[in-house]
């Protein structure tokens, strides 16, 4: 079957594989590119010093509010 | 019982003062509706066979303007916070918020199509159905547009986006509308099917509506 | 109006709250108690999540962890539906006149009891307006009122539908003095009254047996914020190649 | 490895390191196959001529763009109800396949139909649904990108699929019944010519390769929106941690004020 003999409409098979091969490819392109990208933000965040959790995981999470006795004078 | 009366006059007064939406949304309508001729011409016989699309889509349109200030304006002054917390059923105050703007918009329009049809040289049984379509499908755009105002009520230009996201969701609504319209012209067997789907969508919007407006209105509460 | 009744013991309970807000853990353990006839001053830096915390407990956000329960209070209604909630907002239709944005208020808020079973005969329209001092422009649109009588106005919201639990977001931001005068007045008589108080704010406050809390910033990242509660920190990658 | 398991995104990420090598090499080498069979095996229609091969990549695109939403409708109920941490990752993930599969299956049927209409756009019935839902697709893809808060944006887009899930029907419903009201039943129904197995072999193994294909673009769009988020907390925590610091100095001061 060569493609000579691909009768009167191969034009629109060639189109409609054409632009699966053009949508697919730049999903493709896409998700590549982006995970790229994202890959030396994250390194360039890191190398910037922003610690992550659990490297330094502090102990049970302290509780944020301390409750001063009631009628203390309000000093701040 | 009687808040959600309180709350109906409220909505209803807010949307009928100098500041309201009420009067705009039957202008855009006579805007939209005039502007067709100009485009299509001025030959009545094609205009009547689209007449009835016309005044559908301007109507859509028409509600479909209004509705961005639905819960926006709450949320700006902070009315927003205090009926989300009233311990009131959101979605009752969803649906009653919505009445208030369909009587305050959407009725309205519904007077104003006879009026209009004459523009678009619809004969007088048009005329009937279309206003009938009108005034049972007009409320079941008004409960779907309510979803996109609650989806989009913590964007600033969310009005476009509103409009984006609910035209699909009104699709279904417009052809029951604009065929229940045209087919009674012919005979009136197959006016019914049309028309009863869109009181069923009408129906369907009345449950759908408040529960996911509402949802959405807790979501972009916090 | 101050109702010398019983003083019964209400208490506003939060045990090991903690919330996210814009995918931030802003508030984390946080205990408090308020009981009747007490005020709770919330006091910290800027965005350490005193408002949070009230928005928490009036139900605005949902808690990521903790509880928080109003002893006493009418069961079958939750914390908020017994809160009056006074953010920085107004909450005022500027084209509605004084009268029909309170009236309006007065009719869609339902009262609650102060936990002595029986609701308290709320007080009238024209009645709050004139403890407020700005009865007379009760047929005026409210878009032409000033600054300090739409606070007023606000005020007069919590006037009118008698609730326990009044959590206040910087209440005299904004005020002048003689209206700080009176709002303190009748903060202060509401807890005569029996009702519970919580204010956020950093300016002193002088009201009648407060009780402090001083809220530090979050440490703890949000675990929440993208995963259940048992799960170790969404940053990391696995933990053998730890550096 | 229950579901829950999976909500864990480090050991998800693990898995997919794991998995998308053996995915990718399966895509290929069905989509060599699909093709193969599609071009080489399947017979020429006596009636359309070669153009019939254009199913093969019509169905199955217009399969994937159903099963996409559906996949997005389901990630919504995991995030809304169960709150499932990687629903709300998987449903934006999947939005812009979805949308670029919806659009390959408008082109690909309305280069179908040229042939035999004469024009490229027919308001066909099903190619009309599918018009709507590239709408509804790109809709909620401007959803997302509208709202800057990712947990926000997800419950928000949650709602709207959901709504959505129940339009797709009702439309699909409505356009059929408006298109018989307005055209005589087009050719190309649903299911075409009757299925020959010559024709149902091709098409199976596309219709394998296109969704072997969208697992693992799926799954590779979900690591970078993983990848995403970690980028935005860090940035977040970078800010937070900046003040954090200074005013660890004033508390010092001040007697209370434990941290």
């Amino acid at each position: 079957m060569d493609f000579s003999e691909f009768g009167r409409h191969a034009e629109y098979v060639v189109a409609a594989y054409a632009m699966a091969a053009v949508v697919i490819g730049a999903l493709i392109i896409w998700v590549r590119t982006d995970k790229t990208r994202l890959e030396k933000e994250l390194q360039a965040l890191e190398a910037s010093g922003i610690r992550r959790r659990s490297t330094r995981r502090a102990g049970p999470s302290v509780s944020q509010a301390t409750s001063v006795p009631a009628n203390k004078k309000n000093e701040k | 019982m009687s808040w959600m009366k309180s709350l109906f006059v409220r909505e209803y007064q807010l949307a009928n003062r100098v500041g309201g939406g009420a009067l705009i949304g039957v202008l855009f309508f006579l805007a939209v509706v005039t502007i067709f001729p100009f485009g299509v011409g001025p030959d009545m016989i094609l205009l009547s066979r689209i007449g009835a699309a016309i005044l559908w889509i301007g109507a859509l349109l028409a509600t479909l303007l209004g509705l961005d200030r639905l819960f926006q304006a709450d949320r700006e002054d902070g009315s927003l916070e205090l009926l989300v917390m009233s311990g009131r059923s959101l979605e009752l105050v969803v649906l009653i918020k919505c009445a208030a703007h369909w009587a305050a918009t959407g009725l309205p329009l519904v007077l104003a199509t006879p009026v209009l049809s004459l523009f678009v040289g619809l004969d007088f049984q048009s005329i009937v159905l279309v206003t009938l379509t009108l005034l049972v499908g007009a409320p079941a755009l008004t409960l779907v547009g309510a979803v996109g105002a609650g989806v989009t009520v913590s964007m600033r230009r969310g009005g476009v986006l509103l409009s984006i996201l609910v035209i699909p969701l009104a699709v279904p609504i417009l052809i029951f509308g604009v065929s229940a319209a045209t087919a009674g012209a012919i005979d009136s067997n197959n006016f019914l099917v049309p028309f009863l789907f869109l009181c069923a969508l009408t129906l369907f919007g009345l449950v759908v509506g408040p529960l996911a407006a509402a949802a959405a209105l807790r979501v972009s509460g916090e | 109006m101050v109702v010398s009744g019983a003083m019964n013991q209400l208490k506003l309970v939060c045990q090991g709250v903690a919330c996210d807000r814009g995918g931030r853990r802003v508030l984390n353990h946080v205990d408090l108690e308020v009981g009747s006839g007490e005020a709770l001053i919330v006091q910290g830096p800027n965005g350490v999540g005193k408002s949070s915390l009230l928005r928490v407990i009036a139900g605005l956000v949902a808690t990521a962890k903790g509880s928080i329960t109003l002893e006493g209070g009418m069961a079958e209604r939750s914390v908020a539906e017994q809160s009056h909630y006074f953010g920085h907002l107004d909450a005022l239709k500027p084209l509605q006149t004084v009268l029909e944005n309170l009236s309006f208020w007065r009719s869609f808020f339902e009262p609650a009891d102060f936990g002595d079973g029986k609701v308290r005969e709320s007080m009238s329209e024209l009645e709050a307006l004139d403890t407020l001092g700005i009865a007379h422009t009760a047929s005026l649109p409210a878009g032409y009122l000033s600054a300090g009588q739409r606070r007023r106005l606000s005020v007069a919201r919590l006037l009118v539908v008698p609730r326990p639990i009044w959590l206040l977001d910087e209440p005299t931001s904004a005020l002048d003095k003689a209206s700080e005068e009176v709002l303190l007045g009748l903060i202060a008589d509401h807890i005569h009254a029996g009702g519970l108080v919580v204010a956020a704010t950093h300016l002193p406050l002088n009201l009648p047996n407060t009780k402090f809390l001083n809220l530090s910033p979050v440490t703890t990242e949000s675990e929440h914020m993208f995963a259940g509660d048992d799960l170790d920190d969404y940053f990391d990658e696995p933990e053998q190649d730890e550096d | 490895m229950t579901l829950y398991d999976l909500a864990n995104p480090t050991r998800f990420l693990k898995l997919v390191k794991v998995v998308l090598p053996w995915l990718i090499v399966a895509t290929v080498a069905a989509l060599a196959v699909g093709l193969y069979f599609a071009f080489f095996v399947a017979p020429e229609d006596y009636q359309q001529g070669q153009t019939v091969r254009i199913m093969f990549v019509h169905v199955p695109s217009a399969q994937l763009a159903l099963m996409c939403y559906a996949m997005m409708a389901l990630s919504s109920v995991g995030s809304l109800v169960w709150k499932h941490p990687l629903a709300d990752v998987s449903a934006k993930a999947a939005a812009p396949l979805g949308a670029a599969f919806t659009f390959l299956a408008l082109f690909s049927g309305a280069v179908w139909g040229k042939p035999m209409w004469g024009t490229f756009w027919v308001w066909d019935a099903r190619l009309t649904s599918f018009l709507v839902l590239l709408i509804m697709y790109l809709g909620i893809i401007a959803l997302w990108k509208a709202i800057e808060d990712p947990i926000k944006a997800a419950k928000v887009n949650a709602i709207i699929t959901l709504v959505g899930v129940i339009n797709v029907v009702i439309i699909k419903f409505s356009v059929e019944w408006w298109n018989t009201l307005h055209q005589p039943p087009s050719i190309i129904r649903s299911g075409g010519p009757a299925i020959h197995s010559s024709i149902l072999i091709p098409l199976g193994l596309m219709a394998l390769a296109f969704v072997l294909l969208f697992v693992t673009l799926h799954l590779m769009s979900m690591r970078n929106e993983i990848m995403r988020r970690r980028i935005r907390a860090m940035r977040m925590r970078a800010a937070s941690a900046a003040p954090a610091a200074s005013s660890s100095t004033i508390t010092k001061a001040a007697p209370a004020g434990a941290r």
